[in-house]
């Protein structure tokens, strides 16, 4: 793990943060998976087993009411955000408790008490979204930023282009988080993409544009700093391509045979979470007890969350009528 | 219909909308207009409807954009998920095409996939409608599209005071709302009420009595319409025109009423006919109302073509009163 | 109906479709296979529909792209204008919302806007369905707005044999056709005669002759219907399904003909029941057959709403055989 | 006029063919203009006026088979590529003896015999298209090359994005040229894109792209020389900026009311046609008398085809279930 040459270094307690929403998101991640093996889930689910250094290395800096748009594979997004798991685990279940009352789904999932604003399962569009998020911060008169996450392979689509070339016109506090981890669906990066860096687009948008390692939380903390400052202080929109590897394929059940078997070995070698757990200890940052019982307490925090999200009711057929305008359609 | 002298001033449908931006920017300061051309550094819109708006609410109240509707579409959602009533402009309706994800996929859905907990509060206008020789790609009424999609209400006014009206019940209202102008009710002069307040949604308007025939109409085919029944008059037959000023959702109770008392219908409408929306109403008629029919309910809309550019094939294509004429005609025997 | 035993093979609807395109290909060389992961080097095809293709005819004209609708419909538009038949994948229906564009003012107009000098003889295939829980996004039954669009032809398969013979038609044909798989009929198994060729657009389909009521569907709906004229036998109700291949342009003459010999009519599709493509089918019936009618024509459709993703929600929403048993109870009085 | 500093340097023959093919727009363009003001003819009209030098330097090395998509504001592009005149007459008159049979009109007209495949009038639009045919160009073993016409503004609409992106995973043979007349009706460039340079954009494609004085007949040679050549050795897409201006503002009948008049007084006075007039006869590659000749001949055929356009007939009324499908829409 190599520590980012810009300043500033995060202090220990930032780290700690960061390590908290990672292994906050892989432990939800794991029983999310071990939960639809049981049978006791039934969704398409898209795990971003591997990519949560990236939105938690941003999370640790934001407050409450920045906003983020996220997409399909974002429950690690959420979760870095500080997602509850009761009503994350009531959604995904499809309960009256969950988020959007079981109406969205592990793919819209939305709580925008904490900013987690829109969900998408377009490619894309979580960024023209996000771009008027900025806009509403701004005629607030508020410092809040907007995030957009999305793929590499979101990267080709209109939407994107619409959206960085609006926001650079704008000048809006707007951050684009490209979670590059090299495929998009069965396509490598390199057969969708005409450029070698995401980032080089930024130039075409006169924004700024830096490509990061996402497995590095040093050097996530540092990109995502600057970006936050340059939103904040009025100084435009970044765009911010974080490379990284989707651990467990596009989609639950996913048999990877687009790559070949080594190829996904050393991607998997080069887990970020083990990695930084050793580093924290290593740099007697945390002891190995203090991360054991930090897991512990997470790992209630979930399992309380799978009884409470499966013990939910379904929501009545009523609902159908409900939440399709701000007045009830007539029966 | 109250008594009393109701004052007006006669204005265009344009002048009419700008008077609702004016008023719904002044009274409310969440309220944002944007889209392409509309600030004053542009003139104010390409049509000069957004002129002035500008210069007096300010440049970041009141933004022109590049030219990326999905752009346009994506940030009035966001600033209405940020507390915001956006009305963001499209310039013509052929344009949603290139937003429809933004539109379908999310303005319209967010409400429900979030189990409400996301209101998107935002208002499309967009300019359409042939007779201009624009041709294939500049003159669509789409409106079906947009009633068969959930969550969008579609609003078509076919005069100035109903442009202020239902205008500033679009702003207002806590849903998104497509409001579709046209080229032939834009610029067509009428008295519009000095205190003209917002006219709800979802309900119609008796644009003319009659008791032998309804003709089901909205936007400027209420203006064919209201030849038609003249014509009609001088033939002896007597037409009511309803005008739904909101498409979907249209005013079932209203039309039923009508039909029922009548006994026969015409839905004219500019869109293809088509799985067009006249194919709503005259399903709905035919089913809530049958046996007291008189008649088949007919269907008037464009042939099933692309708006041709010369004038000839412009005229044959749009549905004229004499059509009108000629389907009353047909089930009055 | 000829005699003698036709051979069949027992197949997907997933096998239908490759037997199609490797057939297509192989019989002409003009005919392209792209879309998002569609070759083999991307498994081909996220669902594997395409898979040997690439390898059998090449990269050059089996391709995968980038995630860019617009792109690949704009490609399959240029590459037909160059001599081509392009069958070009949308991965699901809902994403043709970001290439309306290129699907609605191109491709489906340039015959025309040309005077006929331009044919684009391209084929979108689109994958849809509520059923597995996909939620609002990834499940809408779109046909609606294509069947009031001029110029594209609407092409729904119900099953294994319509889905080859159908794909072929759509291939060969002339002009644009989008055809619409969904989840329910792609993976199940039916016969498929062993030299199905070309099944030809515009023509129904009496899936099951009966003389009480006639059931008028396409796609996964089929199925539901079958399943309630099982039930409505059981009840003494005979009903007549017309499973109609193509929506747009629909065979109206075998329509109205069972409808005249029923007299009752009930159409059934997954699209939201609203300005869908029910009500063109409705309301062509009552001017039709004003008078030869024992009922009012029936729809049954979704809910006006987004498609839900909790299961019990997501199964009120879909229509089931019951509802399909009420509809025709409630005319059968 | 400077020279462009890359070779080849066009002969004194191509010299004079640009030449032709300018004033031929022109001569055109101002008799369309002429014959609206009569009323003699009714239609929306965005003239090319200023902007002959683009697609005449580019015309002079395609080959008829070639093909172009362009825009509304594209009449300029089809009589380069040596568009009769008659048919277009009749088109923007709506007449049966048009490319379209009137159909279309002066936004789509089209003339495949000449490669004049698509006019659109959909900002954005022509580029996926033209990629289509530079895909079909590959297929069938030519060397065709495609051009994609489109303006400044368009560059910010998705479809440009896409576009560029597949051509170049593709490698396919086009060239997007985009006029950049710095204006997007009535937004001015800079109001409306996000960066200096519209050619910076490809980078972000890994795709050549380069800004051209699209008024110098030489440097817009030259530069569409390498592209062409690019294209037609298998080399890929390349995307030109050919900076210009439109003298008649958006569409016939703008007041020009959101520029100044001494910035319109100034890019009037860099008129490329005078300019090229009289750099030819004073570099002696052709006399005075030669070009009035050139001009003479060039007015008596638009003085035919406005004729000839006029005087045929308008297009029956069945014409609106014909061209609908190959088959005619029964009545
Ligand atoms: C407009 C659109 N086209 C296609 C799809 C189907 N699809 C879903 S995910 C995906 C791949 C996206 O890849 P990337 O952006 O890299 O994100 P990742 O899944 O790798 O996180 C595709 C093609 C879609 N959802 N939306
Ligand atoms: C998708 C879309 N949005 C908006 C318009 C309306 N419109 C027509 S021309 C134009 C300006 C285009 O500017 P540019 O691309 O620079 O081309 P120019 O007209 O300058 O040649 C606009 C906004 C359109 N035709 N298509
Ligand atoms: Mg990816
Ligand atoms: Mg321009």
């Amino acid at each position: 793990m190599t520590t980012h040459p810009n300043t500033p270094t995060p202090t220990p307690d930032i780290l700690l943060d960061i390590y908290r929403r990672m292994i906050r998101i892989e432990r939800n991640d794991d029983a999310t998976r071990r939960q639809i093996k049981l049978g006791r889930l039934r969704m398409p689910y898209y795990s971003a087993r591997g990519q949560e250094v990236i939105p938690s290395a941003i999370s640790a800096q934001l407050t409450r009411d920045d906003t983020i748009c996220t997409i399909y594979r974002g429950i690690h997004d959420m979760v870095a955000k500080d997602m509850p798991l009761r009503p994350l685990w009531a959604e995904i279940a499809g309960r009256v408790d969950g988020t959007c009352k079981g109406k969205g789904g592990p793919m819209h999932l939305t709580y925008p008490e904490l900013g987690i604003m829109v969900t998408t399962g377009v490619v894309g569009s979580s960024m023209p979204i996000a771009n008027g998020l900025a806009w509403a911060a701004r005629l607030d008169g508020s410092k809040r930023v907007s995030i957009a996450y999305f793929g590499d392979g979101a990267s080709n689509i209109g939407a994107f282009h619409e959206a960085l070339n609006l926001a650079a016109v704008w000048k809006l506090p707007v951050i684009f988080v490209c979670q590059n981890n090299g495929f998009a669906e069965h396509t490598r990066y390199e057969n969708g993409t005409g450029c070698e860096f995401i980032s080089t687009r930024a130039a075409g948008y006169g924004i700024a544009g830096e490509t990061v390692d996402g497995n590095d939380p040093y050097a996530m903390y540092a990109a995502a700093h600057e970006a936050i400052r340059r939103a904040r202080e009025g100084e435009g929109p970044t765009l911010l391509e974080c490379k990284t590897f989707r651990f467990m394929g596009h989609v639950f059940g996913d048999q990877d045979k687009y790559m070949t078997d080594q190829e996904k070995a050393e991607a998997l070698a080069k887990d970020p979470l083990p990695a930084f757990r050793a580093h924290l200890i290593e740099q007697g940052i945390a002891s190995e007890e203090q991360l054991a019982a930090l897991q512990t307490g997470i790992e209630a925090e979930v399992a309380d969350a799978i009884e409470f999200g499966l013990a939910s009711p379904f929501p009545s057929v009523e609902e159908l009528r409900r939440d399709v305008f701000a007045t009830e359609i007539p029966a | 219909m109250s008594s009393g002298v109701i004052e007006t001033i006669t204005m265009t449908g344009q002048q009419a909308v700008s008077a609702a931006l004016f008023e719904a920017m002044e009274k409310d300061s969440k309220v944002l207009v944007f889209g392409e051309d509309v600030a004053d550094r542009e003139g104010g819109g390409v049509m000069g409807t957004t002129r002035g708006l500008s210069t007096k609410f300010g440049d970041e109240r009141v933004k022109s954009t590049p030219i990326a509707e999905q752009a346009i579409i994506g940030a009035a959602i966001g600033a209405a998920l940020g507390g915001y009533k956006p009305v963001a402009e499209i310039m013509l309706m052929n344009f949603t095409t290139v937003a429809m994800d933004m539109i379908v996929n999310h303005a319209a859905k967010l409400r429900f996939m979030s189990g409400g907990q996301s209101a998107v509060p935002i208002t499309i206008r967009t300019l359409t409608g042939a007779g201009f020789q624009t041709a294939g790609q500049h003159a669509d009424h789409l409106e079906a599209w947009f009633c068969h999609t959930a969550g969008i209400k579609v609003v078509c006014p076919s005069n100035p005071a109903d442009y202020k009206g239902l205008l500033l019940s679009c702003i207002a209202d806590p849903d998104p709302c497509i409001i579709i102008e046209t080229g032939k009710t834009l610029f067509a002069p009428g008295e519009v009420p000095v205190d003209q307040g917002p006219i709800p949604l979802g309900k119609a308007r008796i644009d003319r009595a009659g008791t032998d025939v309804t003709l089901i109409s909205y936007s400027s085919m209420v203006l064919v319409c209201q030849a038609a029944a003249a014509t009609l008059e001088g033939l002896g037959i007597s037409s009511e025109i309803i005008d739904l000023r909101t498409v979907s959702p249209w005013d079932r109770g209203a039309v039923l009423a009508s039909v029922r008392k009548t006994g026969r219908a015409v839905v004219v409408h500019e869109a293809v006919r088509s799985f067009g929306p006249g194919a709503e109403i005259a399903a709905t008629i035919q089913e809530e109302l049958f046996g007291a029919l008189k008649a088949p309910v007919r269907r008037l809309g464009a042939p099933y073509s692309a708006v041709p550019f010369t004038k000839p094939l412009e005229d044959a294509w749009l549905v004229q009163p004499a059509d009108v004429v000629a389907a009353v005609q047909s089930i009055m025997k």
